[in-house]
């Protein structure tokens, strides 16, 4: 399983990484939630992969999973969030004041004053 | 364990919910609140300057867990010298701001404390994790204070700005993780011992984690190529907030000198040596190309945002030298260039606010009220910016210069920032005359005076502050450097932050249960 | 898996029900797939779905019952959140067939005086309480 | 402690002249005259302890880090240049108080003159080398004050900017270059450097020092080909001229050389360049000066040309030599800011300064005039006058000089540039002041008042003293001054007039006949040069500053463009070129055994990347994406579930809610579809980078779920500690609140900062063209019904069953899957599902929760808790729990951290709300104005506008009526 | 006073059985809790419940529920058999109109989920009076018939519940 | 045996998962991708409750309950949107 999870983050980066990469506001958009959900997973990695373990305190459990990294992700998805939501927002406020969607706030080939 | 030292961090969060709690709809007890407030941070910031003067790193162990386990706050030299750097310019910023920014959008005071608040808690956290989570803090609070007053302007370029800073976000997860994957912890402390024991196999990854979070610094740090979101950002952002920004910047080295320096640095850390190579040029192109930016330049808060780069060049220079020398030397420029800059930024807002529809486009345009005390103004300031003496940024070059020596090319080093000194000054010389002398030769002002509006002192007041930072920091350049050499010496005794952090503590934990 | 403690009974109408769901789950999404008009595919999984996952949740409730002797009534909470909802996606996912395919000359009339309400425009009251109220004025 | 407080007075001073001013132009040079004298008096007080022959000096610690101390010293040297400053700068500071008029502002101007004089002389009395470049620049600084003091004067502003740029490049190239003698010499204090001659001159970095070195001393010295700034910094007021660009600042260059003259003298290459572009500049500027109709032009010109003669001087690197240098240096000041003055006196009166348009001016101004062509002589070098007595002595050292191998050639070019010093020096006076007195001037002139014309009378006196009677007058002063710049090798040359003819005063008298035949045959030479090719240095400065500036300009505005598909693109470069330099060859497959692969795991895996390429392939339709993406969202989640994530898979789930609503509110306003506009070439870029990046993240992370790390980590503390330590057996909750809480609660801040900068940010969309755009949008058709019925009704039921859920959650989260996060999304989504039934109004109007308030208590809650636990003396977030039992209840665990729960929870919901509900204001906004009022026009206008409405529920319900069809 | 208290009895009823439900079984403890939560909620979100549908007949409830649930599972079987064997252009898919007689939105909504939950028939919108509910049938062989079994089987049923 | 109805449940969950991923890759229209998108989601319940009967475990649990809960709320912004545009209005 593991280079299963290794290649679909490794997609999931490549597809954000390209997304980041457009001209217009939303697919960066789009492109900024593929990277949080490939960071996410890889950092939930990092505590590597077990299956049937939740650290969940339980004195029948054989053992359990790294606990840490599942904290760490869920600050970071929350933090993503927060950063989504706002970037979104801003995307949004900057076609409706620029009128254009594209990144740099005009269309191209418009003539734009620096 | 002082309380005191958590501070920082806690008062500025209660300020912001008692503000969006209370004092919402009451700009006025806002003001008063958010003034107090930051004067408040800076007496907390000089007590804890004062307590971290006898040189023992000071743990504050979170939620009484024994470190490495919980999270854990260090006050030492360093962190305190950061923090009480933020809270001068934040008192300076404050001060303008409440003159009448403040009234542009909605939440500046909350955003501004909480601004604070992620400063202050990236300079005293000992948790990479947690310099995560208070680099976004910063940063998202940076997000809504850019976006202060809004304008089309500002959304478009606040929507590259934070973009290219959530890319840089999501980097630092990657290499966090990496690090967290290799070495099992999140202390610095204990990352500082751990990075010693990872075996040869391991090595490579830990290298590349710590190489990848060196990148997220250098994006902070405007490095250049990853300079490219900073000029528009501080082009447009409202005044104090350009002011404000001018310490965000500095985070990026800080950290660069806490984790790359301090944690993986030194002799004893298989991670050392890493970002030199790339360092040195990377640093001089930053320096030329704000160089260049000045010259560029066509308004006087471009201008200042491009001698941001510029001194951030110079500044990630002198942090490819290793060695607390260098370091010392890299402190005073990191003070001076914070100031200097800030200064600049109120400066341009000052000048925009009384030329009329020109702004501060340098343009000539009729004399404007206060002509002759905003040009002493711009000339302190420039004369600091440029590094011309006596200001503290002469002093600052001059003794960078000399740590420059220990490094292997350091005649073209020299060459670099003396060349690029000579640029800034042609470029400033241009911008002054221009704004301060060619205007008087435009003629009065033709179109009829507006009413003359009550110019409130408040921001002068805070303007002069800065102005006058660099005069003082070249005045007392002495007891400055030698607080900064011992700041520096602190900063590369990795044993004795070790000790301080992992040491007694634990032992006092498992004696308490 | 402890077969030990579990009746013989109890396994087979585990199993039996387990195979029910999936025969469900895949003949609901088959559906889905195969039938070729959108109308036709909106039965699939709106209902042979939710019975499959229903079969399984019946059947995770005694195979929880019967191995660790505790009833895990969970299960039955999660039935009821999907037989509520259900509808409601399958309502919408309708209704944004109906607007999106410009059915309202397909649909039969309402035998009303007024519309229906995707394409009349009496439904668009912005007060959601009174366009609730049957026999709403026009 | 008097030394620093001889260069610090005029500092202090400068603050006099702009505060006295409003007390009056006489007390405001009063003040600046007394600074001045008390700086002279208190230098004539060391007096006697140089001619003694001893070394003053004071030191104070500044920046010992890098060599800077503010230490200074008195040598005969350093005596000479200050006097001689100080002592002009008197009767400069006298003279300008007359030559200003009303309209300057005088206060400005003695500021800036008393800086500028403090400035030079730290030069001169500094000890450290870095003080010595710190006072150096200053000169600069305050002669670009002083040239552009006319601001409104276009060649003011040029002629300051030229003269800075020139200068304080020389300044920087002086920097280094002193940092590396300090280097060498092993010490930054000049008293030790000029010990160290063998090791200086020894050394291997002896040229690039020597070159640094006379790069700052030929700059400000105006030493060809640098030159050209000089005659451009004349459109400073004529004191100024006087004081700076004739009789000390320019001489800062040649003091420098003279005080590295033990050093650095006395070598081949000292020789070549000092000595050849001495002369070389001195004869140019010679020539240049005859044909200067500008007075002052021609004026500053004869000082190039004389300071290269002094330079020239300097550069013999003997004795008699230096003897010399020195005493034209004295001599030179006191003619040249006599002359200047005059030249002044003459502007002020006839207002012109043409040459040209003047003529006989003697007859008018008889007491100018006299004074003017005396020091004219002094200038031409004739006899008894002073200027007379140092060109002899350059002329008979450059008599026995070779150069470029053969004895003649130096000797041939200083008298040429003599001669060209006798005809500019008789222009001035035959063009000026004889001939017969024209009707045409601008203005009639005639003596100035005594105030202006007794300062260059005392300068004149000095001329005519000097030249007389040079040995007593001046002798010892020259003399100690000279033994201090040869360090003590006392130079063989007396100071007199008649030496008896010797090959100097033949050549003398060659000179001035050629000269005067020189001017004699002024038409016709000025036709000859304007006929030879005369670069236009001026031009080629503005030139070359304007290409450097477009340069920078085209290529600041080509790096800086703005783009943000070129700041990503670099950026990633960086990260990629970074990560794979330092992970290639360090990075591999590792041993530790994996997982099998389990069938659903690759369909999952083939799901997820089928669907990521799908949006990516996709992307321009934005609807299709975002469904596509919310597979991804489940495949994530899922995958959660599978690796043992309960809480992960939770978070997920109701994050991925929220987004995909928020993303849908924006789409609404945005284009639904993204033009296809890139070009192959780009995309082609742009998947190369994807896919490194893409390869690179597999590589890590397959090395790390790989390798075997023999460190265990700091969670199995964590595991042991969670139920013992932290009361709940959920450990990433407890990491979550407890461990590591002040995580969350830094989380939780970026949430509620998130949530009031969208707040702020939309606020603003209700001013501007925000709005027009808003109103002008057009919809696609809209379907009829806003509110469904169907998803009305079941919202109503549901909402209380979520809020149940999200209790239940929360009180779960300590010790099960759960917890105050994911229970405030639970509850946020519920609330939401309203939204979108009832519609934005009708659901706020019924919500009575401010959710800015939600916000400000959580975090207030979260972070107060914190605080609590310093009650028990405790760090912040100390966490305390324990068992109660309740009746019915049974025992019940009440934790500290549950309360901190409480505070994420609440700061969730009202960050979850206010971010929909101001969106959803937006589009409210947007609506078309038509039809019933609704809800949505009782916002409040934008000045107050929050999301609270103040009036609620506008439209009147009335009851339920029944009515059969 | 109590409908003030419990402006829906049933949803109490509800609340408290999915609480109890949610702690997994029975308990002193959980029914307290989820009888305060059952009328605190409401209480709570009265606001968004304004309307206050009477029940009358409350063991119709019941009988409604088991109808509905062995409808689920016959047709069911039914549908199978149609998505599996028959070949898409054999089934006689179209629209309904069900005339409602009933006047009580939670009624109409109940119907329509009841509807969309038995297998063979999506409701799909209602007339924009409330008065007429279309339904999709995947094969209605015989559409008024179809519609008859509907009102009888169903809307009947709701009639006496909510009246 | 109910290791095998097991076996065959994740199966089914296979399948079904895989007929909607071509449905959502078919299309035609975005309904229709909605639609998969919803079968979608409840096929993931079925699939956490199969992995809580494989593990003998009750702990994903709340994951299937958020899941069957809030599930439909994607579904139902989705078509709203293709509705009216405007998801909250
Ligand atoms: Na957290
Ligand atoms: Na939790």
């Amino acid at each position: 399983m593991e280079f299963l999870v290794a290649s679909a983050v490794g997609v999931l980066t490549a597809v954000g990484v390209y997304l980041c990469l457009r001209g217009r506001t939303f697919p960066v958009v789009l492109g900024l939630s593929f990277l949080s959900y490939a960071v996410n997973v890889f950092l939930f990695a990092t505590g590597r992969l077990v299956v049937g373990r939740p650290p969940i305190i339980d004195p029948a459990a054989p053992g359990y999973t790294d606990p840490l990294p599942q904290a760490l992700v869920l600050t970071a998805i929350v933090i993503s969030f927060g950063m989504t939501a706002l970037v979104v927002v801003l995307a949004l406020r900057a076609f409706l004041e620029a009128g254009s969607d594209h990144v740099d706030g005009r269309e191209p080939g418009a003539e734009g004053r620096r | 364990m002082s309380h005191w030292i958590i501070a920082p961090v806690v008062v500025p969060a209660l300020v912001a919910a008692f503000i969006v709690l209370v004092a919402r709809f009451d700009l006025h007890l806002q003001r008063t609140v958010s003034i107090a407030a930051t004067i408040g941070l800076l007496a907390i910031a000089v007590g804890l300057f004062l307590l971290a003067e006898d040189g023992i790193p000071r743990p504050y162990l979170l939620g009484n867990w024994p470190a490495p386990f919980g999270i854990v706050l260090v006050l030492d030299r360093l962190s305190a010298l950061m923090l009480l750097l933020a809270q001068i310019l934040a008192v300076a910023v404050v001060l303008y701001a409440a003159a009448g920014w403040d009234r542009q959008g909605r939440h500046f005071h909350a955003l501004f404390q909480f601004q604070l608040m992620g400063l202050n808690g990236a300079f005293l956290t000992g948790d990479v994790f947690n310099l995560f989570v208070f680099f976004e803090v910063l940063l998202i609070a940076s997000y809504g204070l850019f976006l202060h007053g809004a304008g089309a302007a500002r959304l478009v370029t606040g929507f590259k700005y934070v973009t290219v800073n959530l890319v840089a976000s999501t980097l630092f997860l990657f290499a966090v993780g990496t690090i967290y994957a290799v070495t099992g912890t999140l202390n610095m402390a204990d990352l500082a011992v751990k990075a010693g024991q990872v075996g040869p196999d391991q090595l490579g990854l830990l290298r590349t984690g710590v190489a990848l979070l060196f990148v997220v610094f250098a994006v902070k740090a405007a490095l250049v190529p990853l300079h490219l979101w900073l000029p528009g950002t501080y082009g447009v952002a409202c005044a104090p907030v350009a002011a404000l920004f001018a310490i965000m910047t500095k985070v990026g080295a800080y950290a660069i000198l806490r984790v790359h320096h301090m944690v993986f640095g030194g002799e004893a850390a298989p991670a050392a040596g890493l970002a030199e190579p790339w360092l040195v040029p990377a640093a001089v192109l930053t320096l030329i190309l704000g160089t260049l930016g000045l010259l560029a330049a066509r308004s006087v808060q471009r201008l200042a945002a491009f001698s941001v780069i510029a001194s951030m060049g110079t500044l990630l220079l002198v942090l490819a030298v290793p060695g607390p020398d260098a370091h010392a030397a890299a402190l005073y420029y990191l003070l001076h260039s914070t100031l200097a800059a800030a200064a600049l930024f109120l400066l341009a807002d000052l000048l925009a606010e009384r030329r009329g529809s020109v702004r501060d486009e340098l343009v000539a345009a009729p004399a404007f009220p206060q002509l002759d005390l905003l040009a002493g103004g711009f000339l302190l300031a420039a004369i600091a910016t440029t590094g011309l003496p006596p200001l503290s940024g002469f002093l600052g070059k001059v003794w960078i210069l000399d740590v420059l020596r220990a490094h292997p090319v350091w005649p073209w080093l020299w060459a670099a920032i003396l060349a690029t000194s000579l640029l800034a000054v042609l470029a400033f010389a241009r911008a002054g005359s221009l704004l301060f002398w060619k205007s008087t030769a435009v003629g009065a002002t033709a179109e009829a005076d507006p009413p003359p509006r009550a110019r409130p002192a408040l921001p002068l007041v805070a303007t002069a502050v800065l102005v006058a930072a660099p005069v003082l920091l070249a005045a007392s350049a002495g007891p400055i450097a030698r607080n900064l050499e011992a700041t520096a010496a602190q900063l590369h005794d990795r044993a004795a932050y070790v000790e301080a952090v992992l040491g007694p503590q634990r032992l006092a934990r498992a004696g308490e249960e | 898996m402890s077969g030990a403690l579990l009746p013989w009974l109890g396994e087979l109408l585990v199993t039996v029900l387990l195979l029910a769901g999936s025969f469900f789950i895949v003949v609901g999404s088959w559906g889905l797939l195969r039938l070729p008009t959108f109308m036709q595919r909106l039965h699939g999984p709106t209902k042979a779905t939710t019975l499959g996952v229903g079969g399984i949740l019946i059947a995770s409730m005694l195979f929880f019952l019967f191995t660790e002797g505790r009833l895990s009534v969970h299960e039955l909470l999660i039935t009821l959140f999907l037989f509520l909802t259900a509808p409601v996606s399958a309502y919408m996912l309708a209704k944004a067939h109906l607007h999106r395919a410009r059915l309202d000359e397909e649909v039969p009339p309402t035998g009303r005086p007024v519309g229906w309400a995707t394409f009349d425009p009496a439904a668009s009251d912005p007060d959601p309480d009174r366009s609730l109220r049957p026999d709403r004025a026009p | 402690m008097n030394l620093a407080l001889i260069a610090l007075l005029p500092f202090l001073g400068a603050v006099l002249p702009p505060l006295l001013i409003r007390s009056g132009r006489n007390v405001c040079a009063l003040a600046t005259g007394a600074v001045t004298a008390l700086a002279l008096a208190l230098l004539l007080v060391q007096a006697p302890a140089v001619f003694r022959g001893e070394v003053v000096r004071a030191s104070f610690p500044w920046l010992p880090q890098a060599g800077l101390e503010a230490s200074f010293f008195l040598d005969g040297f350093g005596f000479f240049f200050a006097f001689l400053i100080l002592a002009i700068g008197l009767l400069i500071v006298t003279y300008a108080r007359f030559y200003l008029s009303r309209e300057d502002p005088m206060g400005r101007f003695y500021a800036f003159l008393l800086l500028f004089q403090g400035a030079m002389v730290g030069i001169v009395l500094s000890d450290n080398v870095l003080l010595l470049v710190i006072f150096w620049e200053l000169t600069s600084l305050s002669s670009f004050l002083l040239i552009g003091y006319w601001r409104h004067l276009p060649e003011g502003r040029q002629g300051a900017r030229m003269a800075l740029v020139v200068t304080g490049a020389g300044g920087l190239a002086l920097l280094a270059g002193l940092l590396l003698l300090a280097q060498v010499a092993g010490s930054y204090e000049l008293t030790t450097i000029l010990t160290r001659a063998e090791a200086v001159k020894g050394s291997e970095l002896y040229l690039p020092i020597l070159l640094l070195v006379l790069a700052g001393a030929f700059t400000k010295s105006a030493q060809f080909p640098f030159h050209f700034w000089l005659p451009h910094a004349m459109a400073a007021p004529t004191p100024v001229s006087a004081y700076l660009h004739s009789a000390t600042m320019v001489k800062a260059g040649l003091f420098l050389m003279g005080r590295l003259w033990p050093v650095l003298s006395g070598t081949e290459a000292w020789f070549l360049i000092v000595a050849g572009t001495g002369l070389l500049t001195m004869l140019i500027a010679a020539w240049i000066a005859i044909f200067k109709d500008d007075l002052k032009a021609l004026l500053a010109f004869s000082t190039v040309s004389h300071l290269g003669l002094v330079t020239m001087l300097l550069g013999l690197g003997t004795g008699t030599a230096a003897l010399a240098a020195v005493f034209h240096v004295l001599n030179h000041a006191s003619f040249k800011a006599a002359l200047f003055m005059t030249a002044g006196i003459v502007d002020h009166e006839a207002h012109t300064r043409d040459a040209r348009r003047l003529g006989g001016l003697l007859h008018l101004m008889p007491i100018t005039g006299t004074l003017a062509i005396l020091a004219s002589l002094s200038m031409a070098g004739i006899p008894p006058l002073n200027g007379f007595l140092s060109k002899e002595l350059m002329l008979e050292e450059a008599l026995h000089t070779e150069w470029g191998g053969t004895g003649r050639l130096f000797p041939i070019l200083a008298v040429l540039a003599a001669t060209c010093s006798v005809a500019y020096s008789f222009r001035y006076v035959t063009h000026v002041f004889l001939g017969p007195v024209r009707d045409d001037y601008p203005h009639r002139p005639h003596d100035p008042p005594a105030g202006m014309w007794l300062p260059v009378a005392l300068l004149v006196a000095a001329v005519v003293l000097i030249g007389i009677l040079a040995e007593p007058v001046a002798g010892p002063l020259v003399r100690l001054a000279a033994e201090a710049v040869t360090a003590g090798a006392a130079p063989e040359a007396t100071l007199k007039l008649w030496h008896g003819v010797t090959p100097a005063l033949v050549a003398s008298g060659v000179a001035l006949f050629a000269g005067l035949v020189l001017l004699a045959a002024f038409g016709p030479i000025v036709r000859l040069r304007e006929a030879l090719w005369r670069p236009e240095a001026k031009r080629m400065f503005e030139a070359t500053v304007e290409a450097v500036a477009t340069g920078a300009r085209a290529v600041s505005e080509a790096i800086h463009d703005e783009r943000l598909q070129r700041m990503v693109a670099w950026t990633l470069a960086a990260i990629l070129a970074v990560g794979l330099v330092t992970g290639w060859g360090g990075i591999g497959t590792g041993e530790r055994p994996g997982l099998p692969v389990a069938p659903l795991g690759l369909l999952l895996w083939a799901g997820a990347i089928a669907a990521a390429l799908a949006v990516a392939l996709f992307h321009h339709q934005r609807l299709l994406a975002l469904i596509v993406t919310s597979v991804v969202g489940l495949i994530v989640s899922l995958t959660f579930v599978w690796f043992s994530a309960p809480d992960l898979a939770l978070t997920q789930l109701s994050v991925e809610i929220v987004t995909t609503v928020l993303l849908l509110l924006a789409l609404n306003y945005l284009p639904r579809e993204s033009p296809r506009e890139s070009t192959p070439a780009r995309r082609g870029r742009d998947v190369a980078i994807a896919a490194v990046a893409g390869l690179g993240v597999t590589g890590l992370l397959w090395a790390i779920l790989t390798s075997d790390f023999a460190i265990p980590t700091i969670s199995t503390y964590h595991l042991a500690e969670s139920k013992p330590g932290g009361g709940g057996t959920n450990v990433v909750n407890v990491i979550l609140v407890d461990f590591r809480g002040y995580d969350t609660l830094g989380e939780i801040i970026v949430l509620g900062i998130a949530a009031l900068a969208i707040f702020a940010v939309l606020d603003s969309t209700f001013r501007g063209t925000a709005v027009q755009r808003l109103r002008t949008w057009s919809h696609e058709p809209e379907a009829a019904d806003r509110h469904p019925m169907m998803l009305v009704v079941a919202t109503r039921i549901m909402l209380p069953l979520a809020l149940m859920v999200g209790i239940y959650i929360f009180f779960r989260g300590h010790n099960q899957p759960g917890g105050g996060f994911i229970a405030g999304l639970v509850v946020g989504v519920a609330l939401i599902v309203q939204y979108m039934a009832s519609g934005w109004a009708w659901a706020r109007a019924r919500t009575r929760i401010d959710y800015h308030a939600l916000i400000g208590f959580g975090v207030f809650v979260a972070t107060a808790t914190g605080v609590g636990s310093w009650l028990f003396d405790r760090p912040f977030l100390t966490s305390n729990y324990g068992y109660f039992h309740v009746p019915l209840l049974g025992e019940v665990e009440l934790a500290t951290a549950m309360l901190f729960d409480l505070g994420v929870f609440s700061t969730v919901v009202g960050v979850v709300m206010l971010v929909l509900a101001n969106m959803a204001r937006v589009a409210a906004r947007a609506e078309p104005q038509t039809g019933v009022p609704t809800a949505m026009d009782s916002v409040p206008e934008p000045r107050l506008a929050d999301e609270r409405i103040t009036t609620t529920a506008p439209v009147p319900v009335p009851e339920r009526t029944r009515q059969e069809a | 006073m109590l409908a003030r208290l419990l402006p829906h009895p049933l949803l109490t009823l509800l609340l408290t059985v999915v609480w109890v439900l949610l702690a997994n079984g029975p308990s002193a403890g959980s029914v307290v809790v989820g009888l305060v939560l059952g009328i605190v909620l409401p209480l709570l979100t009265r606001p968004f419940w304004p309307d206050r549908p009477v029940v009358r007949a409350p063991a119709t409830v019941v009988e409604y529920a088991l109808v509905v649930l062995w409808d689920i599972c016959v047709a069911n079987v039914q549908v199978a058999y149609l998505i599996l064997f028959k070949r898409p252009e054999e089934l006689r898919s179209r629209f309904l109109v069900v005339p409602l007689d009933t006047l009580v939105p939670e009624a109409i909504v109940t119907l329509a989920g009841t509807i969309t939950m038995t297998p063979g028939t999506v409701s799909c919108d209602v007339s924009a009076d409330g008065r007429a509910l279309l339904v999709h049938a995947l094969d209605a062989p015989d559409p008024e018939e179809a519609v008859a079994t509907i009102k009888r089987r169903y809307e009947r049923r709701l009639l006496e519940i909510f009246g | 045996m109910i290791e095998f109805a097991v076996a065959v449940g994740f199966a089914a969950v296979g399948l079904g998962t895989i007929f909607c991923l071509i449905r959502l890759a078919l299309g035609p229209d975005a309904v229709d991708r909605a639609l998969a998108l919803d079968t979608l989601v409840v096929n993931a319940v079925a699939l956490i409750m199969l992995l809580g009967i494989a593990q003998a475990t009750a702990i994903h649990f709340e994951a299937a309950l958020l899941i069957a809960m809030l599930g439909f709320v994607g579904t139902v912004a989705f078509c709203k949107f293709m509705l009216r545009g405007d998801v909250i209005e």
